[in-house]
């Protein structure tokens, strides 16, 4: 059954990616990207508002009669590729996946018309680095009101909507908070690309979206969703990475020859290759495996997170590397890749962190 | 349309069984008869043990012959015939050839072998020296050829020779079938580290082939010889294994049956090798998914490159959390294996013949190069030997 | 033996600080008494800062002074006129250069800056384009340098320029010294990747050099530049750390302080880290002890590859240990730093900035053909630029 | 103190090295090695009281009123450098440094004089996979008379006598057994330059050496210098693979080059030529530590075995995969020094035990 899975690009998720990456390539130039930190945002809502509403990637994953796309996780998981492969500073991820499967596993079907139109942006109140299936931080409640810190969120910046955790009597619960009841405070981010905010919540008024059960499982399923697609983002970084450097080591002379010559960078970017598409059938695996709702849907997240990440930290790594000089430059944009690898590599649970979850799902116990 | 040549199909293995009923018949003959139906390799030719057909539908003759019962012609027994010498002969061979070697070959009353490499001549086979001479209506074979399997059981051999020296090295070769039984072959066991001897090293002194064995035209063996290679890359890359397949299964079943093995360092690194072992074959399943709508590519090289890695780390890792047992060893007496098990035996031969994986059917080293230059389009390695005659390159 | 030159030295250390109390001398006035005092640099010449002693005194000088309060040059701040600038003058200066430069740049009165490397001469730094024409007894000079710390504060620079485009590329640069004053000389902050500017981009426009500034014959450059790069190799291979220190010790630091950070995994790939760092501390105290006795050698090429390497791993581990607060970053304000400390500021300062050692003061690359070549003695790179005019090569 | 520990190599070193070596490369040929692993050990007795007698070397580390030659560890790990060289079948380590260890700390002065003139060969009775400083499996003692199987031993088919952890009533003592009081199975090797054997105590009568307390420290003691010291050894296997490896590659043309001049080789050739150089670091720190008796001792060990292990496999596989299919072959010695690192990587704690080691002594705690 998982075994027929389709690890290739349909037709229709190439044109997807086609008119993604033609949009980007007009209005995320890597000189619009550096801006961002340096503090200048400007234009940035209208490139997500581009994305979410003219070519409606919000409503990917919202069924038809929600007002969405009825796409699955393979098309969300090509237009991250693409995210990846610009850097691009946009909220799909944290919106239109974590937040909206969130809502969508909570049965909070009235929420998610004015998300898939790109009306409304929403964001998970958990820390960006939190583990799918690790316990998160919540927030107490009395009276109806909300009281207490999440560090670290991401999208938080740009949501219209806060989906937030919250400890009730009964368990865990899921509450729904406008942006503008919360005190969101900006983080100096490692990666300005998709920067972080801490979110203080001092007495707001909540409406509970999924109670004690659902809300567990909701959120559960939304990290783990958003750790197996963060892996076709981690594809489309280390892709850039890998085209971008084998260009430049096509054109680069010294000592007389033509850099991408040399026998030793050769071999190093055979491996790179071979890195890439490792990571490339690992995520297609995940992105499948969470379209089809597929049993091995978590052994596939880990597998692809514990992959990946360190694939495109490896690739950024090597594209500095191999730039020499100028990969260390702040007007060459290898470094906003280095960047946003390394915060992927600790977003939704680190490599290691995905073996660990991994040993109980393949029965491979610790010591 | 698809389902109609399924249905013929599996007409025609209804009367192959129905007239040669396997639990009656002569193994061989039931064989000849297969061949004889065209039911042998479908995508081979009508009247050459095929029918014409798309390569993908054998699998659907073999399952259906496999449930009723009837013998398989044992294909690993005669892997080198099967998987190179057969396309080689199909594609380069004249008809007589044809008819005559593809039937005992495919039925495996004649088992083949390769002589390719030379102890000079490793991943540079161009360089190879094993001259052929002409002398009438025949060719003079003398030379050495080595790394040989299977040699003492063949009764063929595909063989590359230099037939002119005086021309570049890529140019003066010519590519021949080698009559295993000739006076002039000395078959010698080479051993390896593991103790065993899979190899051979195969000495021609005067070997006498008449030139209606030859495979192609004079000069023209580098190109017959890399369609032969081409094909080995291809059946190296194949299969759809299931997960914890090859060596992740004999290092996590060590894993799970021995808990007071276990450690946190080794721990994480089986982890590692694990989701590694994984992707790679996901990373194959894509190739195969790839290869069934079309272009094949060189990514074969990919995943030979991650295969020979992973069973090198794996086993190196297999012997560190058998500790005390780790330092034990079956039995290092010199043997000629039926058939090479790399997971087979115990954790010390996995080990040690792992580390043939990167070396043998291409080097690591070669691969990458392949993958840098024929994927990836960066500059080949700058090089003197392709110009100046064979004969007066430095050795 | 050693022992009379230590009690002279220690006499000569004792009549310096009785002529010049540095309770009460002024901080410039008791560097230049030092230097004109020959305990600048010991083993430097007479009436140039030195006493013709070996170079291992010096820290027997040093330790002195400190005891007894006196200032020291802040060699940091001048770390490229003391490592590099002066050990080139030394060698290849006129007498009227080393008279004029070397008091002043050992005092720190003027601070130098080099400006070699370009962005078309990275690791081929013999490719370099900048112009330097003759013109009379002055020098006109035009081009791009890169990589240039300290150029908004030097006052000289240390420059190679191509003086000869029709000679091959090695055999057509002059080595100058370039007055940071000259209105043709324009400074640049270079951003890098952490968000700082520790280098510039250095544009020279018609910048007049006179001919009494060129250090060594015209022609030489690329010997002289040669002797300076190797200096720069043993400043970056010396010292004795204790152990954590560098990179491991903040990492260390991090795993000590932040129990509920720990894993098994990280666990162990930090003492694997821990370990490699101790063996390379080791590697540098034996490096040490061999330079004591005699030989240098290349060996400070292995040191800074594996420093970098160890950097490099040390920094991304502490950011996966951080977690959550890894993915913080304390500034990305555009500054010029004073001091470059590697392991200083935050752990994502860290782990950017230790990219760039292994591409500084030599790439990675670099070193290991270093090694390849000039230690185990493998061939060179084949090459096609060493002997054409500089003029018709490919670029 | 331990800072001035001398890491070079003595002029007094440098001759023991050269009488060494010069002996082993006229009586320990690849051949005469490689026949160990069929069965064949003619002229290995005389090869092993050419070095212990002719030599000396059995004595080294006894002091000369003991009647030894009162040298240290220093010139052991110089002699063992040579042996790691040429994979030299000899009970060196196991007699002349681990055993005679034991018995000094144990301080049983009286058998010291037979072990040092090379009249009798000894060997400790422990797994050779024992971690220094882990509790070693104990034979039983009824009315001074022993019990029990020790596996895995080596050293104990070359030994006339065994020194045999044996649990007493009060703790831990170390016993002297006759070899040919024990039986001793032969067991096939993966490193069959160094061949375990099974040891079978059933009933010998025995003599104490040290008893509880003293036992557990002069065992301790003696598997610590052991680890300490294999370094050594390990370094002079990883330095023939990188010389042998070297001078091939200077040699072998393909491609009408020389493959020592392809970068990607010459690149991983210099890693090797570091780890190399880094491994006599780590190792000579461990044999001046130990000569020292420095309070580091303990951590010299450790970051020795840990490093130095590793090092030595990684050069014995690139010997391998270097030199292509021919060091495949039984015929090229490649195989024995890949053998013989792969089982000293177990030797005294893999390396993986060594740095949970250093966890305890260097204040790293595990999670």
């Amino acid at each position: 059954m998982s075994d027929e899975l389709d690890l290739l690009y349909t037709d229709v998720e190439e044109s997807v990616r086609d008119s993604v990456r033609a949009l980007l390539a007009k209005r995320c130039t890597p000189d619009r990207v550096t801006a961002v930190y340096d503090g200048d945002r400007t234009g940035l809502d209208e490139l997500w508002r581009a994305l979410s509403t003219d070519l409606g990637l919000a409503g990917l994953l919202v069924p038809e009669d929600l007002g969405g796309a009825g796409a699955s996780a393979r098309e969300v998981s090509v237009v991250l590729e693409e995210l990846g492969r610009f850097a691009a500073p946009v909220p799909f991820l944290t919106s239109a996946v974590v937040a909206t499967t969130a809502l969508l596993e909570a049965g909070a079907a009235d929420r998610l018309g004015e998300l898939a139109a790109g009306e409304r942006t929403a964001a998970l109140a958990v820390p960006l680095s939190t583990v799918p299936g690790r316990a998160v931080p919540a927030v107490t409640v009395h009276d109806g009101v909300l009281r207490g810190t999440v560090t670290a969120v991401a999208g938080a910046l740009e949501a219209d909507l806060l989906l937030v955790p919250v400890q009730g009597d009964g368990g865990l619960e899921l509450h729904e908070v406008p942006a503008d009841a919360a005190r969101i405070t900006p983080v100096t981010s490692l990666d300005m690309t998709r920067q972080i905010a801490d979110v203080e919540l001092a007495g707001a008024a909540s409406r509970p979206v999924a109670d004690a059960g659902a809300a567990e499982r909701a959120i559960g399923r939304a990290l783990e969703t958003g750790a197996a697609l963060l892996a076709s983002e981690q594809l489309g970084v280390a892709q850039w990475c890998l085209d971008s450097t084998v260009e430049y080591l096509k054109i680069r002379r010294q000592f007389g020859r033509i850099v991408g010559g040399f026998q030793a960078l050769k071999h190093r970017l055979a491996d790179l290759y071979v890195a890439v598409e490792s990571a490339r059938a690992a995520a297609r695996y995940a992105a499948a495996a969470v379209a089809a709702d597929d049993p091995d849907r978590s052994v596939a997240a880990s597998v692809a997170q514990a992959y990946c990440a360190d694939a495109a930290v490896l690739a950024a790594e090597e594209c500095v590397q191999l730039h020499g000089g100028v990969g260390m430059t702040w007007e060459h944009p290898a470094h906003l890749y280095l960047k946003r690898a390394k915060a992927d590599q600790l977003a939704f649970g680190t490599p290691g962190a995905h073996r660990a979850r991994l040993a109980g799902l393949v029965d491979l116990p610790a010591a | 349309m698809a389902q109609d040549l399924i249905t013929g199909l599996t007409e025609r293995v209804d009367r192959l069984l129905a007239d040669h009923d396997p639990a009656t018949t002569d193994r061989l003959e039931f064989l000849r008869a297969r061949f004889d139906a065209g039911l042998a390799w479908v995508h081979f030719p009508e009247g050459l043990g095929g029918l014409g057909l798309p390569r993908d539908l054998q699998i659907h003759v073999d399952a259906l012959l496999a449930r009723a019962g009837a013998p398989d012609n044992d294909p690993r027994r005669n892997a080198i015939g099967l998987g190179m010498a057969a396309p080689t002969i199909l594609a380069y061979g004249t008809e007589e050839q044809k008819k005559r070697f593809l039937r005992p070959l495919w039925t495996g009353e004649e088992i083949w072998c390769q002589l390719f490499s030379e102890p000079g001549a490793g991943s540079d086979l161009a360089a190879l020296a094993t001259r052929a001479e002409r002398d009438g209506d025949h060719w003079r074979v003398n030379g050495q050829k080595v790394w040989t399997s299977g040699a003492h059981k063949a009764r063929w051999a595909i063989l590359v020779a230099r037939s002119d020296p005086g021309a570049p090295k890529h140019r003066g070769m010519t590519y021949f079938v080698c009559d295993m039984t000739d006076p002039g072959v000395e078959v010698r066991p080479l051993r390896q580290i593991t103790g065993e001897a899979e190899f051979n090293e195969v000495f021609l002194t005067d070997v006498r082939i008449p030139d209606d064995h030859r495979l192609g035209a004079e000069g023209e063996g580098w190109r017959v010889a890399t369609a032969t290679l081409m094909n080995e890359r291809v059946a190296i890359g194949g299969g759809d294994p299931r997960r914890e397949s090859g060596m992740i299964g004999a290092v996590a079943r060590t894993w799970r049956e021995r808990p007071e093995l276990r450690t946190p360092e080794l721990h994480d690194r089986l982890l590692r090798l694990w989701v590694e072992s994984e992707v790679a074959r996901l990373s194959g399943r894509r190739l195969r998914q790839k290869l069934a709508v079309g272009e094949p590519g060189p990514e074969g090289s990919a995943a030979k490159l991650t295969f020979a890695r992973l069973a090198q780390q794996l086993s190196g890792l297999e012997l560190e959390l058998l500790a005390e047992d780790g330092l034990r060893y079956s039995d290092w007496t010199m043997r000629r294996p039926e058939i090479v098990e790399f997971t087979g035996r115990d954790a010390g031969y996995r080990y040690l013949r792992a580390k043939g994986n990167s070396i043998e059917g291409g080097t690591s080293e070669i691969l990458r190069n392949i993958v840098a230059e024929r994927v990836l389009g960066l500059p080949p390695e700058p090089r003197t030997d392709k110009d100046a005659p064979w004969k007066d390159l430095p050795r």
